[in-house]
């Protein structure tokens, strides 16, 4: 495999990173540049569940979805925008589907560029269909049919490729219920950074030969699972403090992209994305207040800090008073990236940013720690050990944890419950060894044990 | 306040589109030629009542047939109006002000040849039950009478019977219906309902904020209009091609 | 009557009007100060059409209404919240139903305010039900419903009381389609200003007796028309450039109800707000890229610039991924929120402030005369006249119209149609004589005869 | 980075709302005084399986009978544990490390007294055919376990002739089902259709991110339930009550 490992920083300081500027943009579909000054409404949209019926419904679905979008851009004067297709299963599991799907859009977003000159571009992220229904099934002939689904929509008109991957979920899912800290980092920072390398490696000669952009991952599966099992306030499912560590780990893992060839920007629920912008200098995509739409978080404001791409994440396509709710939000996000890119024109971007920050910073412990300053720090921790996958996800949570001891120190305060929790899981991680080959030996023998749905032939053990 | 160059953080689409040609330059270049017809088409697109009445004296006291006069002078000058709007190079006031001069145009030749002149054909318009908005279907009503159609207007919040008795009574060749409120929209089904009842099967063409393509779809008669301007154009389709309202979706929906 | 005109400005310059301050704040509800240094969501929602078939569903709609909001508020940790409950007809033409309605979503606040401390108010906005099918019927029976509402809900809990009245709106629906700038003047300055006149009296004096807030009105009936039938910037019905001169007037308007006793904060979509507050210091709702749930307009940030309260407009109550739609706004507007207080915390509000009206002021004339210097020009021109309902008016469209020619002749583009718009109402108003008297029956004969819904002793005429 | 008043711009409520005492004083309050079930009752709630077996060892060797531990300590612990998390005072992973070392006891006194224990009653879990987010459904699963019922896991993505198949062989006093994708959760419908064409008239439980209690008022024996640990409730609210669906939303229905 063909992964170069990242072992320093592409940002020399973290006051160097900020939204709508990458230290490597990327061109991609129809006149757009990505990071390259500007940031970029992308949005996101899920078909009516009815629309799922026969193939005729969904690619009509899209259709109206994209002339929609397209349509209230070019009424409220947006230069630019990105659409952001989530494949249902149907459209990965049969590839066809999603190629008809993308060329269909694509076809709307080329008549609307000739007509107005919007710049835009068409983001396919293929769904991880590689499961049946109890286990994961990463290799085999799912995986062939995932690929396909790639090559399909790239031909077919998609002009950027990314997909949300698994690997490593079913231990995680077990570990993050049990506060079982090895469990988390074995399932993230391992396991989901061995899958990404083979999938990534495999996505970005895809997106090569078919000469489009192979864009990057997002560890939705487990660090946005913890995020949302530690859910608002006042929620008591996980501690917050937990939730924190398995994202700066995910931070690691998602990295992986990366080094596999992929060039941004990252996905938009990857919370762990202004630690790989720091490390990689790849362009990202970001959601947050405007993507209440599809989750809660609290960090509204601050992931906006280096995005490039800003996203409503996804909703569901139906009326509003104002409009579809594609026309909605995609008007909300254009108008936050207006705002951004007046900071961008008048040399404020940097008080804008740290607004931003400020408004989350004590918020919570995760957007603590995902503040551009710390998240820098993570990513130090993460290149410090870059060429071993186990350490410099440990590091990346030692890294976390510190961050949080210090901060609650100052103004970010803890519940008593967090504290503990965030006291435990530092024991745990000190406990562990630094030796990979040890960490991974004991880890198979416990999890083959502890977690009936694990193959460790899923990733190739 | 903070100085930006615009062009980094918007796009005015309209002004890059604009059309070379100013309205006027575009209008002349369809007006008829003929000296007498000329004046009064020209004051239909601007909208001049006084020199329609005018323009229509002379032609008449030159010999000009008044009825024909309809047909042959103040609708080809509201064509004009309608297509240059319909391409974006006018807007609707002026379709409304040259709409409103056309109108004391026809009033003037019903007086001068003491004829009813023939109309293209007869539409009702109304906004649902409980609904007061009604700008809308103004627009509608406007641009279907700028067409030569003879609307017969029941205003706003229309209650579904009195819809129906409109029908009965006018025999129209369409229904129009507009609804702005999720509440209020649910009318039209009614309407529709009753229609169907007593044997009537006119297309009911409807629109309005609330309203959306798939909730018309749902019932027999409806035909979902998403700009005002279709609903001449609905007009003019089933006068050509006849009201048959499978036809008349595959045409005018549009999602 | 009992109005005391502006005859000057409450602000002594443009500079010194931002967001989340207000020279006169207003204490409301449970522990509320509006324009006190901070800016606070308010929520908007309509109950599903299912809902108004009976008051017990009603009620229970808003219930839950209420309940969503609350939660989300506290799970984000948001500090403040206002809820707008916009009636639907039946609350205000059964003011029994408005006052359960009240009464119920005021003892869940309660609850919540007793519980965490978060600081709400309630406001209730009776709905103007002063007509019959096809007249205004602005004085008579309705009316005394129409008061009724307000002093039920008012006693039921309704901290903040409000509308959106329509004297004048027969003249104007007329006008606006006819580029008829006296007609839309006499709608909207004279007629408009006489009816608020009267019935902010009178709610003035309920709220005192209750011991609650008489907020302001908003000239949605007439200026937000023009906008939306103005539109997006390739829509042809109206030309931006009258529309904006219709908003100007309305500034003249809606301070009619300051004038006659009400405090703020005005209603959230008058974007003839900042022209108020220029005058009259009040604190003032406004709403933009936040509640495009809503509508659609072409300045979503630069409405932000002087608000206090912040708000979505309307949203229908259903279920979207992220929770129910009043938990998705909410969080939205909660967020934008907390940005502007961190700015006024850091002392960067006026930076903020300008990035916001940067985003919009050359996006359209709309934008480029509500920045709030030209705002605050706007009310120069209006206190100019101060006691001269018709005079001041008719300023402000020449001052608008002033604006914006200076505008053009740097970076605000106009498309040869608005220009040409503009340059005909310029000449349409410059005609206009100065003598209020000569205009009234000038109008009266005039309207009398074009417009047969309009019935002078609607006006007392 | 810009510094701030926190206060000013949000309100830790959480913080602001943590009880005085810590989880550890709160069980301590709870816990039976009995010297040999205070260790067992203890461990359930810290979650060490070794010191509740070392306790269920402790007590049986002196005299204790086997089976009566079950609900006379491991269940005692389980409803501190149960009781501080309603209450705020201990999280969900307490909950599920308390209830893993409680089945690790059960298993425990079933090897060493030869008998199977009496249940407080069965349920079956499932998560809706073609949806794969199973994790509410794991808390479900957890809390009812913690609760003392036996859990028959059918797993995620679970096709509706299965759930019924289930439902058939186990007899569940409950069904519970859980579903996060709009397009999944109509398959709750199906099984509900097809329970009562068989003649079950079970509750089924139904819950998780897409699914609202409107939809689930729409089939017989559907009950919402918003909060995992609604489930328990709703189990022991049938034991005491009997399955009446009808009570079970009047109890358990919020909006
Ligand atoms: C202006 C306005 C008003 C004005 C109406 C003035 C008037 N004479 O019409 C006033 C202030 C009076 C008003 C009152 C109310 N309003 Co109002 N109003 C609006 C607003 C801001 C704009 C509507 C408008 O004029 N649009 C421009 C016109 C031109 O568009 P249109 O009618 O859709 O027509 C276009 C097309 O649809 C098409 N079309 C229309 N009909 C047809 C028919 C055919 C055949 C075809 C082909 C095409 C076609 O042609 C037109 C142009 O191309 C909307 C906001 C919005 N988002 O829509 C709210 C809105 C419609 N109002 C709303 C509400 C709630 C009210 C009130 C109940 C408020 C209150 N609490 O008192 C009252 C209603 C009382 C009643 N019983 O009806 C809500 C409705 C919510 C819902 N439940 O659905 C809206 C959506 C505002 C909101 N976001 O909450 N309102
Ligand atoms: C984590 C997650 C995932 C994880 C799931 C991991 C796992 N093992 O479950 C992964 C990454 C695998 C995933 C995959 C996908 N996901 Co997903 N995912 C989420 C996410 C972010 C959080 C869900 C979650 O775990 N919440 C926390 C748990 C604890 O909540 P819960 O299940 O609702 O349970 C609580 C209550 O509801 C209750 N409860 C639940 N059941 C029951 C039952 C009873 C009886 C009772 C009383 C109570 C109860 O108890 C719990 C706590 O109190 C949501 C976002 C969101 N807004 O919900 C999206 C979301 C559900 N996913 C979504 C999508 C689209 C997908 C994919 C299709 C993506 C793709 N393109 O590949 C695939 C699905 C594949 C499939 N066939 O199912 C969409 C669904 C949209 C829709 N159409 O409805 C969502 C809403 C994201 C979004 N905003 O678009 N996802």
């Amino acid at each position: 495999m063909a992964a170069t490992r990242y072992t320093k920083m592409a940002y020399a300081k973290a006051d160097d990173m900020v939204f709508g500027k990458a230290i490597k943009p990327v061109k991609a579909g129809l006149g757009l540049e990505i990071g390259a000054g500007y940031t970029t409404p992308e949005v996101n949209y899920a078909p009516r569940p009815e629309a799922g019926a026969s193939k005729e419904k969904l690619v009509k679905e899209y259709e109206r979805i994209t002339t929609d979008i397209m349509a209230r851009m070019v009424q409220i004067g947006a230069p630019a925008v990105v659409l952001e297709t989530e494949h249902v299963q149907q459209m990965s599991n049969n590839p066809s589907w999603g190629a008809e799907v993308a060329h269909a859009q694509k076809t709307i977003m080329e008549d609307y560029h000739d007509e107005y000159g919007i710049k835009c571009a068409l983001r396919h992220t293929i769904g991880d269909i590689r499961e049946d229904r109890n286990f994961l099934q990463l290799r085999g002939d799912k995986y062939n049919v995932f690929l396909e689904a790639f090559e399909e929509c790239a031909k077919a008109g998609a002009d950027i490729l990314a997909v949300e991957s698994m690997g490593g979920k079913e231990i995680f899912d077990h570990a993050i219920l049990r506060n079982d800290m090895a469990g988390i980092l074995f399932g993230i920072g391992v396991l989901g950074s061995m899958d990404m390398e083979m999938i990534w490696t495999d996505i970005t000669s895809i997106a090569k030969k078919n000469n489009v952009i192979s864009s990057g991952d997002t560890d939705c599966a487990q660090a946005n699972t913890a995020m949302f099992i530690a859910g608002g306030l006042l929620d008591k499912n996980l501690a917050h403090t937990i939730a924190i560590i398995a994202r700066a780990i995910s931070g690691a893992r998602s990295l992986v992209a990366y080094e596999a060839g992929a060039v941004g920007p990252g996905k938009d629920c990857g919370y762990e994305n202004t630690i790989c912008k720091a490390i990689a200098g790849v362009p990202i995509a970001q959601e947050g207040k405007t993507s209440t739409c599809a989750h809660s978080d609290l960090m509204g404001n601050l992931v906006m800090q280096c995005c490039d791409l800003w996203s409503n994440e996804s909703v569901e396509y139906h009326g509003e008073f104002g409009g579809t709710t594609v026309q909605c939000w995609s008007e909300t996000l254009a108008y936050d990236c207006a705002l951004m890119n007046v900071a961008l024109d008048s040399g404020n971007e940097k008080i804008l940013r740290d607004m931003f920050v400020a408004s989350d910073i004590y918020r919570d412990a995760q957007g603590y720690v995902l503040a551009y300053p710390h998240a820098y720090r993570v990513g130090q921790a993460i290149v410090k050990d870059g060429n071993d996958i186990y350490l410099r996800s440990k590091n990346a949570a030692l890294e976390s944890i510190k961050i949080i001891e210090e901060g609650a120190k100052g103004k970010l305060t803890l519940s008593r419950f967090e504290a503990n929790a965030l006291a435990d899981a530092k024991a745990a991680f000190e406990g562990l060894t630094d030796d990979k080959d040890k960490f991974m030996s004991d880890c198979l023998t416990k999890y083959k044990d502890e977690v009936k749905v694990f193959r460790p032939e899923n990733y190739g053990l | 306040m903070i100085d930006i160059d615009p062009s980094k953080i918007l796009v005015r689409y309209n002004i890059k589109r604009e059309k070379e040609m100013t309205p006027e330059d575009a209008a002349e270049e369809l007006y008829p030629k003929d000296k007498l017809i000329y004046p009064i088409a020209k004051s239909i697109f601007e909208g001049e009542e006084d020199d329609v009445v005018e323009g229509l004296e002379k032609a008449i006291s030159s010999g000009k047939d008044p009825i024909s006069l309809i047909n042959g002078a103040l609708m080809v000058g509201m064509g004009v109006v309608t297509r240059l709007y319909d391409e974006g190079v006018i807007f609707l006031p002026n379709v409304m002000m040259s709409a409103d001069a056309m109108l004391v145009g026809i009033e003037f030749i019903k007086q001068k040849s003491g004829k009813a002149p023939e109309v293209k054909g007869k539409v009702v318009c109304h906004v649902a039950e409980g609904d007061v908005h009604d700008i809308g279907k103004n627009i509608v009503a406007a641009l279907l009478r700028a067409n030569g159609y003879d609307v017969v207007d029941l205003g706003r919040d229309v209650p579904v019977d009195e819809v129906i008795a409109a029908v009965e009574k006018e025999k129209p060749l369409m229904l129009t219906g507009t609804a702005l409120m999720t509440t209020t929209m649910y009318a039209f089904k009614e309407v529709n309902d009753k229609l169907m009842e007593k044997g009537y099967r006119i297309p009911f063409a409807c629109g309005g904020g609330a309203v959306n393509q798939d909730f018309v779809s749902q019932y027999e008669l409806g035909v979902y209009g998403e700009e005002a301007a279709d609903a001449p154009k609905m007009a003019d389709f089933i006068k050509e091609n006849g009201d048959n309202v499978v036809k008349l979706r595959e045409k005018f929906h549009k999602h």
